[in-house]
C-alpha cells in the first residue's frame, strides 16, 4: 500500500519522478544499493564506492546540483531546496524507485552544514557551506576520544587560543571517512575551568594539516572502517569556530538532532532484501520447513516489517505538522537489536558452514559471516543503546535522570 | 493509504474514551466481570444509539456509520485499554464482518442494521472444542431438510455466545463450509456461559441438537468468509491489545515516578527506566504495526492476510510482555486482586491465547509469505 | 547419581535413614509433597495442612521432638540436633525418600530462632526457643510496610519506649501465616532521630493481642495468603526486644541469612515432578512431537536439572566446608525466572482450554493456571529480582553499590 | 559420585593455568591463529611431557595418568578460558574416546600411550560435506580387499584434521558403520586446512581416494563408538565453553570496575550491574551442569546421553551470551581486533556451532527423556 501523503506530496513527487526520469544516466542504475549506507554503518559503502567510479556519476551530480538537489534538506538561501523532511523520503524513495543513487555529502550535509545554518555567521555560512555542496570540502567526525564512549562532554582535547587562532592538541577516535576527508569538525575544550559541557568548542579544521595524523583501527570483522586520530597542535582560525567559543556543546547537539531523518520510508529496504535473501538461503539449505527456523524467520520479517511501518507512519506525521518525537531513539534500538539477532539466525540456518571462512589474505568473510560480526557494532556506535534507553525513558516517558553524583 | 491520526480520529478517540471513563471505568468491570454475560445493557444502548461504535464500520446502506476500520480500530484500542467487557469484538466485528463477507443482501439487510444500532448483538460460533483455531477444525453439520438446514454438534470458546441474540456459525455440509444464521432462542440449542481465566472477557459453549437454520450466503462458501473474518478479527485483536498494552505501560510508567524506594523514585533506577524504555519500543512498534494493518482493512488490500498474521502474533507478544513487567514494576501490590494490574495481565495472556498464540500466526506468517 | 560426601556424612545417612525406618508412622508417607513449600511460596501449603489433619501426625511430631529433631539445625544447647547443612539436607532427603513430612516451626524456626540464638540473652534463649519448638509459638512476620518493598529500613511502624515496655504502632503488610500465628517479630522505629539504619529495634510481640488487628490481602490467583496487619498501640516488654534497642537492623540481616538452607539437595524434587505432569500434558494434548513445544520442554528439563546440580554441588561445596557464596541469591533468581517461564509454556500447551477456568464460586483455577498466575510472585517477594541482582553484583562480582544520594 | 572441587583438582587447575599464562598466553594464541595448524609443538610437547594432560583421563594401562573426566574437565576448562588452540579436543578427547571406546586392544595399545605423551596428534573424522552432526549422515565407503580396507570419500569440519598423525574415520560398510585408522601419510588421502570463523580452531577437509586403512574394533559398531564419542565430545566442549565463559564475564566486570563514563564507574549502573549479574547466574548454573556431567562421563553413569545433550544445548547459549555481553560492556573498544573479546565471541560462536547447535542438541534431549 502506498502512503497517501495529501495532493501537494503528490505533486512533488510526480515533478521529482518526471525530473529524475528526465535527467537520470540510465547507466547508473542498479549500479549501488545506496540506500543501504543509510542505518547499517559503513555496510553498503563499497557499493557506493563502486557507483562513484562509474563514468556518469559526474554527469548525474552535475545534473543534481544545477537542480539543486545535493543537500535539498538545506534552505534555499543556503544553496538547498528548503525540501521538508516528507518531500526528502520521497525524494530518496523516486530515487530508489529509478535505481539511481542521491549524492550525498555525508556528514557534511547531515552534521556541519545545520551546524553552520543554524549557529554560524553570515561569513561562516557564505564560506563553509557552498565547499560542502560542491564536494570540495568533505568532512570527518572528531567527537568521541579514548575516554569517552557515552560520555561525550568528559573530552580532553585541548584548544588553546592563541592570537587569532585555535591551537588543538589530543587524540580522537571511531572517526568513519578519514582517508577520503580532508576536513574534521571538532569539539575540543577551550575552557578547562569551565563546568563539564560548557568550555567546549566546535572548531573546522584542515584535516590534511601535517599536524594530524590517523591510523586505521581494524575491526572484529577484519575491517578497518574507523580512524584513531592524532591532533598535535593543529592550528585554525577563529574564523572556524561555530557559534563561539564554549558554545561547542549545543552546536554539536544541534548537529546530532540532524543526525537522522527523511530516510524513514526507505530504511527498511535494505532490511528487507536482507530477509529474502536469508529465506533463499534457508531454501537452498532445506531449513525452510524446520518449524524453528521457520519461527525466527517469522520474527524476522515481523521486525523488517515493522520498520516499514514505522517509518510510513513517522513520514505521515511529519506530513500532518507534528513534530518527531522519540522516534530516534527507538529507531536505532530497534534496527541493531534487530540486526544482531538477524546475524545469530543466519549462522544458524547455515549450520556448520558457517564455521568455515572463503580463502584469502586477511580475514575475509561470507555476506552473512559478515553481518553476524559487524551486526555487534550497531548496539555500541552512534550512543550506545544504553545511552538510547536512557533518552527514550527520559525524553519520551518523563522517567527521572540518574540523580547526579557528587564529584 | 492513509496512515497517521488525523483530527477527526483523535476526536472520536477522546471522545470514545470520555464515555468509558464516564459509563464503563474500572470499577463497574469489575462489577461486571463477576455476572456471566459482563453486560450492562445501558451503557451498550448508549454506545450504539449515541456514539455509534457498533456500526462504525459498517456502510451506511446496512444502519452504519461508514467509517473505515480505521476508525473502528481506534475504538477497539480504547476498549481494550479501559478492559470493556462487553460483546463488541463479538458483535461489531466477527458478526459484522461475517456477514459483510458473506455477500448475502437478505442477510445484511436483516442483521446489521440492528447490530449497528446495538439492539442486536451478533457472534460468530465457528471453534469447537477441541480449541482448534483452524478453519478446517470445524465438525459440527448442517443437513438440508424440506424446508431450510439443520445443525447438530457442539461449539466451545463463542465469545458472547450465551449473550448473543444471533448465532452465526459454521458447518459442514457435503459440499464444504457453510456459514448459518441462528436465534438465541432457536429450539434445540444450548447455551452454557464458561468461567474465564480473563473475567472481563465472556465465552460459552453451544450445543446443537437439531437447531434449525437459515443459511447464509452460497453453500460451501463458509471457508473464504471465515478465513476473511479470522483476519479481520486479528487485526481487531491486536488493536485492542495494542489499547491494553499502552494503558498498562502508562501504569507502570506512572507508579515508577511515584513509587520512592532507597530515596528515590523508583523510575530512576536503570533496571525499572531501561525496562520502559524497551516496552515502549515494543508499544510503538505494535502501534505502527495496528495502524497499517487497520489501514490494510480499510482499503481491502491484498496484504491482510499477511499482516493479520503478523500484527496478531506481535501485539500477542507485546501486550503480555507489558502486562507481566506492569506486575513487577508495581511489586507487591502489582499482585493482588485489589491493583487492575491482574486484569491487564489476565487479558493479555487470554487475547494471547484467543484466535490463536503467538507461535500459532508466526507459523502461518511463514506459509503466508511463502516460506 | 548419588553424591559421595564422605564416609561420616554416609553413616550419618545410614543411622538417620534406619531411624526414620524405625519411627514414621506408615499412615503419613505419601500424603504430603512437602517439599513444594521449599520455595514455591504458598503452593503447597494445602499439602501440609492435609498432613498436619492427619491423626498420625500429632504421634510423628512426638517422635522428632524425642529425638531433637525438630529444629534439628539448632545447636544442642538450645535444643536441637546441632546437625550442619550437609546433615539437615541428608535428613531432608532422607525424609523425602520415606516419603515422611519433616515438622518445621515455620519462620519461628528458621527466622526467630536463629536470631534469638545469635543475639539474644541467655534468659531470652530460655524462654523464647523451647517455645518455638514445641510449637507453642508460632510466629508470622511484621518486616514489610506499604511504603517499604524492596527498601525494607524505610519502614516507618513506631516502638516508642515506655517504661519497661515497647508500644508499637504501625502498618505491615505481606504477612503470610497470620492466622496460624500467635506471635509476630516485628521491625519497628524505636528511635526517629537516628540515621535511617539505626533507631530500629526487633521486638516479639503477641499477635493475639486485641490491638493487633489483620486482613487479608487477596492475590490475583484469587486466594489469600498474605495478610495486612494493624498493630494500634500493641505492647511488648523490653525483654522482647532482641539484640538490644536499636540494633535490630543487624538482628534483621542475621535472620535473612539463615532464610534459605539445608534444602539444595531436596529443592528441585517438586519442579521435576511439575515438569513430567507439563510433559504429560502435552502428550496428552497431542503436541509433544511439536518442535517448538520439544524445545521449550527440552529447556525446561535443563532448568530443572540445573537446580539439582546446583544444589548438588552446593551441598558438596559445605561438604568440603566452603562458607556459602551468592548461591542464596542466584538460586532465587533461578527458580523465580524459571518458574514464570515455566508457567507461560503450560499456558501454550494448555491452549485454548487455558481460557476456561473450572466452575465454582471465587475464582477457581486449573493446576496450570494456578502455576502461571502464582509464579509470577516469585520475582516479587522475599527480595525482588531487581534486589537479587544488586546483591549479586556488589557481594559475588565486587561491582561498586548504587552512589548514594543526597537526601 | 564426587562432586565439587578437590585441593588436588584445584593445584591441577593452577598448574594448568600458569602453564598456559607463561607458555599460551593471548599474544601466542594471536600468533598462532595465523598459521595454519596453529600450535606450537614446543608448547604441546611440554603439556604432554610435563604436565600429563593429554594423557591425564587415559588409563595407566595405555600409557595415561588413569584420572578421571572430571580431572580432564577442568583442563578444558582452563584450555577454553586461554583459547588455547592446538589439538587437545581432536587428539585427547576425540581420538582418545573413539579408541577406549572401540574396544580394541591392539589399537589402544598401538596408539594410546603416544596420544597420551603427547608425541601422536589423533582426531576423529565423521562429519561430511553436508555439515550434519548426526550419526547415521555418514556417507564414506569402506570396502574391505583382500589385504584390508579401502576408504573412499570425503569428510570436512574434521579438528586438526590437517595436522594430526592419527585419522579415526568413520565410514559405511555392508555391516553398518565401522571405525578406521589411517595413518596422515596414507596414499591417496588429501588434506586441506580450512580458514575458520574462529581462527584459534583449525579445521580440515579431507579427501579419500582408495585409501587403505585399519580396522577399530568390530565391523559395524561405527555407531555405538560414535554415540559415545560423540556424547563424550559434547561435554568435553561444554568444559571449554566454560572456561571461556568465566573469562568473558571476568574481562566484562573488570572492565566495568575501572571503565568511569559520567563520572562513575560503568559497573555501577544497574544497566551494566545487573547484566553481570545474570550472565554469572549462567556461567554458575553452567558450572554445576558441567561439573554433573564430567562426573556422569567419570563413572560411566548412564545418565550420560542426556547430560550431554542438555550441557552442550546450555553451554552454547551460555558462552555466547556471556561472549557478546563482553563486547557491548566494553562498548567501542570491545569491538576491534586488537582488544580479545571478538576471540572469545568467535570462539563462542564456533564452539556452539561445532557438534550441533543449541536447538539441536535440546532436540536431542527432548527425545533422549522420552518425549
Amino acid at each position: 500500500m502506498e502512503l497517501d501523503l495529501g495532493p501537494e506530496v503528490a505533486q512533488f513527487r510526480a515533478e521529482i519522478r518526471d525530473w529524475i526520469g528526465g535527467h537520470a544516466p540510465a547507466g547508473l542504475a542498479d549500479l549501488t544499493d545506496w540506500n543501504n549506507v543509510v542505518t547499517t554503518g559503513g555496510y553498503g559503502s563499497e557499493q557506493r564506492a563502486a557507483a562513484m567510479r562509474h563514468p556518469s556519476y559526474a554527469e548525474w551530480e552535475h545534473e543534481l546540483s544545477d537542480a539543486r538537489l545535493i543537500c535539498p534538506q538545506w534552505p534555499a538561501e543556503f544553496g538547498g531546496n528548503g525540501l521538508d523532511a516528507v518531500r526528502v523520503s520521497v525524494f530518496n524513495e523516486e530515487l530508489y524507485r529509478a535505481g539511481v543513487p542521491r549524492v550525498v555529502r555525508g556528514m557534511g550535509e547531515s552534521l556541519v552544514g545545520p551546524s553552520v545554518i543554524v549557529h554560524g555567521t553570515p561569513e561562516q555560512q557564505a564560506y563553509f557551506l557552498p565547499r560542502i555542496i560542491s564536494g570540495e570540502d568533505v568532512y570527518c567526525q572528531g567527537f568521541s576520544e579514548p575516554g569517552t564512549g557515552s560520555d561525550l562532554a568528559g573530552l580532553q582535547t585541548k584548544g588553546e587560543v592563541d592570537g587569532d587562532e585555535v591551537v588543538i592538541t589530543g587524540q580522537k577516535l571511531w572517526t568513519s571517512g578519514a582517508a577520503r576527508a580532508n576536513k574534521m569538525f571538532v569539539l575540543c575544550r577551550t575552557d578547562p575551568a569551565a563546568e563539564k559541557h560548557a568550555g567546549i568548542s566546535y572548531v573546522l579544521i584542515d584535516f590534511t594539516d601535517p599536524r594530524v595524523s590517523y591510523r586505521p583501527v581494524r575491526q572484529l570483522t577484519g575491517a578497518a572502517e574507523f580512524c584513531e586520530d592524532f591532533l598535535d597542535g593543529v592550528r585554525a582560525p577563529l574564523f572556524n569556530v561555530i557559534g563561539g567559543l564554549g558554545n561547542g556543546w549545543r552546536v554539536a547537539m544541534t548537529t546530532l538532532g540532524y543526525e537522522r531523518g527523511g530516510s524513514a520510508s526507505v530504511q527498511h529496504l535494505a532490511y528487507e532484501r536482507e530477509f529474502w535473501a536469508l529465506t533463499e538461503t534457508a531454501r537452498k539449505r532445506g531449513v525452510a520447513a524446520d518449524a524453528r527456523i521457520r519461527q525466527q524467520l517469522a520474527w524476522a520479517y515481523t521486525q523488517v516489517e515493522i520498520m516499514r511501518f514505522a517509518g510510513l507512519r513517522a513520514l505521515a506525521g511529519l506530513a500532518q505538522g507534528r513534530r518527531p518525537g522519540p522516534e530516534a531513539s527507538i529507531n536505532k534500538l530497534f534496527w541493531s537489536e534487530y540486526h544482531k539477532r538477524l546475524g545469530e539466525i543466519a549462522m544458524s540456518i547455515e549450520g556448520s558452514d558457517a564455521l568455515i571462512r572463503p580463502p584469502g589474505d586477511g580475514y575475509p568473510t561470507t555476506g552473512w559471516q559478515n553481518a553476524f560480526l559487524a551486526s555487534r557494532a550497531g548496539s555500541i556506535y552512534s550512543g550506545t543503546n544504553e545511552i538510547q534507553r536512557n533518552i527514550i525513558a527520559e525524553r519520551a516517558l518523563g522517567l527521572p535522570k540518574e540523580p547526579r553524583v557528587p564529584a | 493509504m492513509i496512515l497517521g491520526i488525523t483530527a477527526e480520529q483523535e476526536e472520536l478517540r477522546a471522545a470514545v474514551r470520555r464515555f468509558l471513563a464516564d459509563r464503563a471505568p474500572i470499577s463497574a468491570v469489575r462489577t461486571l466481570m463477576d455476572t456471566s454475560d459482563g453486560l450492562d445493557p445501558a451503557v451498550w444502548r448508549q454506545a450504539g444509539a449515541q456514539l455509534g461504535l457498533q456500526g462504525i464500520a459498517i456502510p451506511e446502506e446496512y444502519g452504519g456509520a461508514g467509517f473505515s476500520f480505521a476508525e473502528q480500530a481506534i475504538v477497539l484500542e480504547e476498549l481494550g485499554a479501559a478492559l470493556y467487557g462487553g460483546p463488541y469484538l463479538a458483535s461489531a466485528v466477527l458478526a459484522a464482518t461475517a456477514l459483510l463477507a458473506s455477500g448475502d443482501e437478505a442477510a445484511r439487510m436483516a442483521y446489521l442494521p440492528s447490530i449497528a444500532s446495538g439492539e442486536l448483538i451478533g457472534t460468530l460460533a465457528f471453534t469447537e472444542e477441541d480449541g482448534s483455531w483452524d478453519i478446517d477444525a470445524t465438525r459440527m453439520t448442517a443437513v438440508a431438510d424440506g424446508h431450510g438446514w439443520r445443525l447438530d454438534g457442539r461449539k466451545s470458546f463463542v465469545l458472547d455466545g450465551h449473550t448473543a441474540g444471533l448465532i452465526l456459525a459454521i458447518a459442514r455440509t457435503g459440499d464444504g463450509l457453510s456459514l448459518f444464521a441462528v436465534p438465541a432462542d432457536a429450539t434445540g440449542l444450548t447455551r452454557t456461559a464458561l468461567p474465564t481465566l480473563d473475567q472481563t472477557r465472556k465465552l460459552a459453549r453451544l450445543e446443537f441438537a437439531s437447531v434449525p437454520a437459515t443459511l447464509v450466503g452460497a453453500v460451501g462458501a463458509g471457508s473464504a468468509v471465515l478465513a476473511r473474518v479470522l483476519d479481520v478479527a486479528a487485526i481487531a485483536q491486536a488493536a485492542e491489545q495494542l489499547g491494553g498494552a499502552q494503558r498498562a505501560l502508562d501504569m507502570a510508567v506512572e507508579y515508577a515516578k511515584v513509587r520512592h524506594q532507597f530515596g528515590r523514585p523508583i523510575g530512576s533506577f536503570q533496571a525499572i527506566k531501561h525496562r520502559c524504555a524497551d516496552l515502549l519500543l515494543e508499544v510503538e512498534s505494535l502501534r505502527s504495526a495496528v495502524q497499517y494493518a487497520a489501514a490494510a482493512v480499510a482499503e481491502n488490500s491484498d496484504e491482510i492476510p499477511v499482516v493479520a498474521a503478523l500484527v496478531k502474533a506481535y501485539a500477542s507478544d507485546v501486550y503480555f510482555h507489558v502486562a507481566a513487567e506492569n506486575i513487577q514494576i508495581h511489586g507487591g501490590i502489582g499482585f493482588t486482586w485489589e491493583h487492575d494490574a491482574h486484569l491487564y495481565f489476565k487479558r493479555a495472556k487470554a487475547s494471547e491465547l484467543f484466535l490463536g498464540d503467538a507461535s500459532y500466526h508466526r507459523e502461518h506468517l511463514a506459509t503466508r509469505i511463502g516460506l
